[in-house]
């Protein structure tokens, strides 16, 4: 068990992975010489060599839809797209050549890529790069997507997401790289199922990525007001993890969906309709979500925490949906 | 749909709108409703409940067939085929 | 004096590592040398100085990791000195204080209209354990979100139950025997009943409803009942003073015909809601009504509304064999309409005998209100409305 | 190597050759200030600086009419302040204070003035041509005489929207002008290791579109390609791409420790700083003396001063605005 950060957790599955398997390479922007926008493959190019540590041009069609082709080629290709916000001009390749391929061919070809993207907001950066679309991604069948929330997460989910023969896209969110925290040597996890971060009895925090912290803090202050909340990491953005939302919510009868993305067709409205289809009859409130505002978001920096989801919030969802029959 | 798989049906509804009878002492060839306290609200709930669960039309005109629970099940399970 | 602080050197960074300082004190800078090198989260880079002046004191120590803004060095002005930099040090006012944003407003969930229509807000899981536990969920105090009846209210009034003497449930079976006795007892008390009854012919309505009901599917089935509900409510627009309330003495006609159905339950007692707008429904209507009314009047969740406002009552216990029916007005209603059994009778028509159906329908009214002759006028105006069964 | 600095006389009257060291001046103290300003943590996110590439901007902007569009990147503080954006309105908007020329939304990279008819920083790379083509599309189809100049890195020159922007104006014959700043670096990754094809001029000349070659370091070149440039667009002749060879003294933003390049070549670079090369020229020609540079500067500094009073000076957008403007308003313009 040792400290690490995020980012160096990241860093040692990408070692791992190239160590391991000749046919791993890694490519992306600035991920050789410059090591990387956010310091991820520091020191890759270094121990790995160019021709599996590839820089490429600023033209992510066409770098990601040569990931898709090399893993095609038989190779097990790790595509990094800086962020989100600049994968929505390899959209293209990703949902109509990646994900389709395997279907399309007939079940003849499959597409073991793995691409990883930074997402989400916080550090002014504002509007084109703070998107948060990862509900975009999961709404498509042919890929797996992930959103590792721990330093466990970061440095345990990129072997078995290179084991899968299917597509798999990783989100990173942006504000996790500097978390630190401990990281057990051998690490082995699933990319299945979500995970209860803090068990508890009587509303259902369900989240992700870079929201986790924040459920975290919520539920912390929740606790101080007598009101025990569950957090519940869902890690696998699709397929969702349905049972473990629903056997939550079964047992707190409340549930509040935290997501950075805009409310209007996101990830929480799809776990709030399967929330409503399956746990309808364990329901003591409706389901609350706290999303980001529907907005851009602004550039300064006390009008972007409002956008944002904040603990603030989610307690006050929690509380709104708790009513008054709960001490405190 | 074999006759006591029907029967089966007819005496769930019936349950359903007498709660209070016990299948066991139900006498098939005997009026049923002199054995079950069935008005003509009751009656009428009762067949468009077989009507829902059988997709069965009945007639006011048949009613008379219907008197025992023998000959409405007979009646039934030749409608329903 | 400058104090020289550690600069934020990413978006990303709060805090940062000193490496190594390029200088040292007494050295003399401007604007843009490299002073030292800061380690970030990421990567070490060199840290400019953006004042012109010489180095007076190195604070930070290399290897110490601090938070951006923290003073790590100060310098002499151009001109300045050490000694005077030192006195002006002593009585240099306290910096002012970082304005503190203020914290975002958090912007108030809207909060749900309040409940529209008189249906309780009870929740799923909470309709499903009163079920399960025998609890009237529309009687139980909400403490959810908007008043509502949450699962937790539902279990506690159960406790609440439970801790009552076990014959709670057979008490709730006197409750409304009791009830019937005390209204049966005031109506006797306080109401001169005069009964008056008709026989009435049944041959057009039952002609007429078989040939309907042969045009209609079964789940639109037409019961005589509902004729008989109509032709009273249409009656009862010709005479008033059989459809009302009295209060105080007082006899206040009702603007519409609410009719209270005398609906007797399985497990014994009878209530007897109302179906409203009589006059106005249509015969599918008030089938709907009628079918709708009698399955929830015998699973208990009657709407308290149904409960309080019949204008006259019908009581139709034909279905029970009896030929007829002399009922007891329900306070502080002023009429009621019995119904006996339909079936062939003899009767005179045209001066010869004949089998047709028949009915014999009774009143009982309010003597304070009406007289008989009145009464027997109404009698006769739904005796009317029933041979033209197609008018209704 | 790099060429020696230019030299030989300045062709243009005197008062505007020294309209051009201004504003040359002013956009570099400006970016100096900036960098200054992001250390105390005033300015905040990514910043990118001009510093460097002073004389394309200058060169260029002041080749333009006053109804010209302007589609920028987020290097684009220097763009945005020779289009007329006032200097206190970008120093507020980096603030994030809504007297910013972008209602404190859009921060150092989002620059917009809709008075200026400038379009806009954009962080997407690549992202501001295709807008270009369409700004030139609508003016086409209007008969408007205008050109639509739109500036974007070398990097930008392996994104799609280049070659599919490029292909659209040439198709079209749309007045556009291309204006390609080569740095030699897109971010981390010099332009050897970004394109097959490093002759720039050579890569858009396959869209059948003249293409000019200049040094983006000499202020009098940039302006004479510029004006020829302008003519022919504004002619009707369809788009032109113009490579202006520049360098950046600083790092691409706020946090890279340059590890892609050696600080030798920054220092060979700074030899050619576009403001001392051409400041000297004005002296050899005796169109500048050391007291009126002093002065040029001094006023420069005093602008920059009283932005940042301006920018301190300003106010926080209320919490309560945070979702106007998403759409635009029944009956506004």
């Amino acid at each position: 068990m040792t400290v690490i950060s995020y980012r160096e957790a990241m860093r040692q599955a990408l070692r791992e992975a190239l160590s391991r398997d000749q046919r791993v390479f890694l490519m992306g922007e600035d991920v050789g010489k410059y090591g990387g926008t956010y310091a991820v493959s520091k020191g890759l190019l270094e121990e790995f060599g160019p021709e599996r540590i590839r820089d490429t041009p600023l033209s992510e069609l066409g770098f990601v839809g040569a990931g898709i082709g090399a893993a095609l080629g038989g190779t097990r290709p790790i595509v990094e797209v800086m962020t989100v916000n600049f994968s929505l001009l390899a959209l293209d390749q990703i949902v109509n050549s990646a994900a389709l391929m395997r279907h399309m061919s007939g079940g003849q070809f499959s597409v073991p890529l793995v691409i990883r993207m930074a997402t989400g907001a916080g550090r002014q950066i504002a509007a084109q790069h703070s998107h948060s679309l990862e509900g975009w991604y999961a709404h498509v069948p042919g890929i797996k997507v992930l959103a590792p929330a721990t330093i466990e997460d970061a440095r345990g989910m990129l072997w078995p997401a290179l084991a899968d023969p299917d597509p798999v896209i990783i989100f990173e969110h942006a504000q996790l790289y500097n978390l630190e925290g401990e990281c057990p040597d051998a690490v082995r996890v699933d990319i299945a199922s979500a995970a209860v971060r803090r068990a508890g009895t009587q509303v259902s925090l369900i989240t992700y990525g870079g929201s986790l912290p924040k459920a975290m803090d919520a539920a912390a202050q929740l606790a101080a007001q007598g009101v025990e909340a569950e957090v519940i990491d869902l890690r696998v953005l699709r397929p969702l993890d349905t049972d473990a939302i629903v056997a939550s919510v079964r047992k707190t009868r409340r549930a509040v969906v935290v997501d950075e993305g805009w409310r209007t067709g996101s990830l929480a409205a799809e776990v709030m309709a399967r929330i409503m289809e399956d746990a309808f009859y364990d329901l003591d409130a409706p389901v609350a979500r706290v999303c980001t505002e529907e907005v851009p978001i602004p550039y300064a920096k006390h009008m972007e925490e409002a956008a944002l989801p904040q603990a603030g919030k989610i307690v006050a969802a929690a509380r709104e949906i708790c009513g008054k029959n709960l001490t405190g | 749909m074999t006759n006591g798989e029907i029967r089966n049906i007819v005496l769930a509804v019936l349950k359903g709108i007498a709660p209070e009878i016990e299948e066991g002492e139900l006498l098939p060839d005997r009026p049923l409703r002199d054995q079950v306290d069935l008005d003509s609200m009751d009656w009428l709930n009762f067949l468009v409940a077989l009507h829902e669960r059988l997709a069965v039309d009945i007639p006011e005109a048949d009613y008379r067939k219907l008197t025992t629970l023998d000959t409405l099940i007979d009646y039934l399970v030749q409608k329903h085929v | 004096m400058i104090e020289f602080k550690l600069p934020s050197l990413g978006a990303d960074m709060d805090k940062g590592k000193l490496l190594e300082w390029r200088v040292k004190p007494g050295d003399r800078v401007k604007r843009g040398d490299i002073v030292a090198v800061v380690d970030t989260s990421k990567v070490a880079v060199d840290v400019e100085i953006w004042n012109d002046g010489t180095v007076h004191e190195l604070i930070a120590e290399p290897g110490v990791t601090i938070e951006v803004g923290t003073v790590i060095a100060t310098l002499l002005e151009p001109g300045e000195t050490s000694e005077a930099a030192e006195a002006a040090r002593r009585t240099r006012p306290a910096p002012a204080a970082v304005p503190v944003q203020a914290e975002p407003a958090v912007i108030a969930a809207a909060t749900a209209p309040a409940p529209v229509g008189e249906r309780r807000r009870v929740s799923p899981v909470a309709r499903r354990r009163a079920v399960e536990m025998g609890v009237d969920a529309e009687a139980v105090a909400g403490t959810g979100p908007h008043g509502s009846v949450t699962s937790e209210d539902v279990e506690r009034a159960a406790a609440a139950a439970k801790a009552a003497p076990p014959a709670a449930a057979a008490d709730r079976q006197g409750q409304m025997r009791r009830a019937i006795a005390a209204a049966m007892s005031r109506s006797k008390r306080e109401i001169p009943h005069y009964y008056l009854s008709e026989r009435i012919a049944l041959q057009n309505a039952t002609l007429w409803l078989q040939a309907e009901n042969a045009r209609r599917p079964v789940t639109e089935r037409v019961l005589m009942a509902a004729l008989f509900l109509k032709a009273i409510a249409l009656a009862c627009e010709k005479y008033p003073d059989m459809n009302g309330l009295c209060r105080d003495g007082t006899f206040a006609p009702a603007a519409s015909v609410h009719v209270g159905v005398a609906i007797s339950l399985r497990q014994g007692g009878l209530i007897a809601p109302a179906i409203h707008d009589v006059q106005q429904k249509s015969l599918t209507q008030l089938m709907q009504d009628l079918t709708d009314l009698v399955k929830r009047a015998r699973a208990g969740s009657l709407r308290s509304s149904e409960m309080s406002d019949p204008t006259i009552t019908v009581t139709n216990l034909g279905d029970q064999g009896v030929e007829s029916v002399f009922g007891v007005i329900y306070p502080p209603q002023a009429a009621l309409v019995g119904f006996g059994r339909v079936a062939e009778q003899a009767c005179v028509v045209d001066g010869g005998l004949r089998i047709i159906p028949a009915v014999m329908a009774s009143l009982a009214a309010d003597h304070r209100v009406s007289d008989g002759h009145r009464g027997a006028l109404f009698l006769a105006e739904i005796h009317r409305l029933l041979q033209q069964p197609e008018t209704l | 190597m790099i060429a020696p600095p230019p030299s030989g006389p300045v062709p243009f009257p005197r008062d505007f050759a020294l309209r051009l060291l201004a504003d040359m001046v002013r956009i570099r103290r400006l970016e100096e200030k900036c960098a200054k300003l992001y250390g105390e943590g005033k300015i905040r996110g990514f910043l990118h600086l001009y510093i460097g590439e002073e004389a394309v901007a200058t060169g260029a902007v002041r080749a333009f009419e006053a109804e010209d569009n302007v589609v920028a990147t987020y290097r684009e503080h220097g763009h945005a302040l020779l289009r007329g954006v006032s200097m206190g309105s970008i120093m507020a908007e980096m603030y994030g204070k809504q007297e910013g020329c972008s209602r404190g939304r859009g921060g150092s990279m989002h620059l917009f003035d809709a008075q200026a008819r400038f379009f806009g920083g954009n962080a997407i790379v690549g992202g501001g041509l295709p807008l270009a083509v369409g700004l030139a599309l609508a003016d086409h189809m209007s008969k408007t005489r205008r050109v639509t100049a739109c500036f974007f890195g070398e990097g930008a020159m392996a994104e799609g929207a280049f070659h599919e922007a490029m292909n659209l104006a040439a198709l079209w014959k749309l007045p556009v002008l291309f204006c390609c700043e080569n740095n030699l670096y897109a971010m981390g990754t010099a332009l050897a290791r970004s394109e097959s094809q490093t002759d720039l001029c050579a890569k858009a000349a396959a869209f059948n579109v003249p293409t000019l070659k200049v040094d983006g370091m000499d202020v009098v070149a940039v302006h004479e390609a510029a004006t020829k440039a302008h003519g022919h667009v504004n002619g009707g002749e369809g788009p032109v791409f113009i490579e202006f060879q520049t360098y950046r003294f600083r790092a691409h933003s706020m946090f890279d420790a340059e590890l892609y390049r050696d600080k030798s070549e920054v220092e060979e670079w700074k030899t050619r700083g576009p403001i001392h090369t051409y400041s000297a020229r004005l002296k050899a020609q005796g169109m500048l003396i050391e007291e009126q540079f002093l002065e040029i500067d001094r006023a420069a500094n005093e602008e920059v001063e009283q932005a940042v009073a301006f920018a301190e000076a300003g106010t926080w957008e209320p919490v309560e605005d945070l979702l106007r403007d998403v759409h635009t308003p029944a009956g506004a313009p």
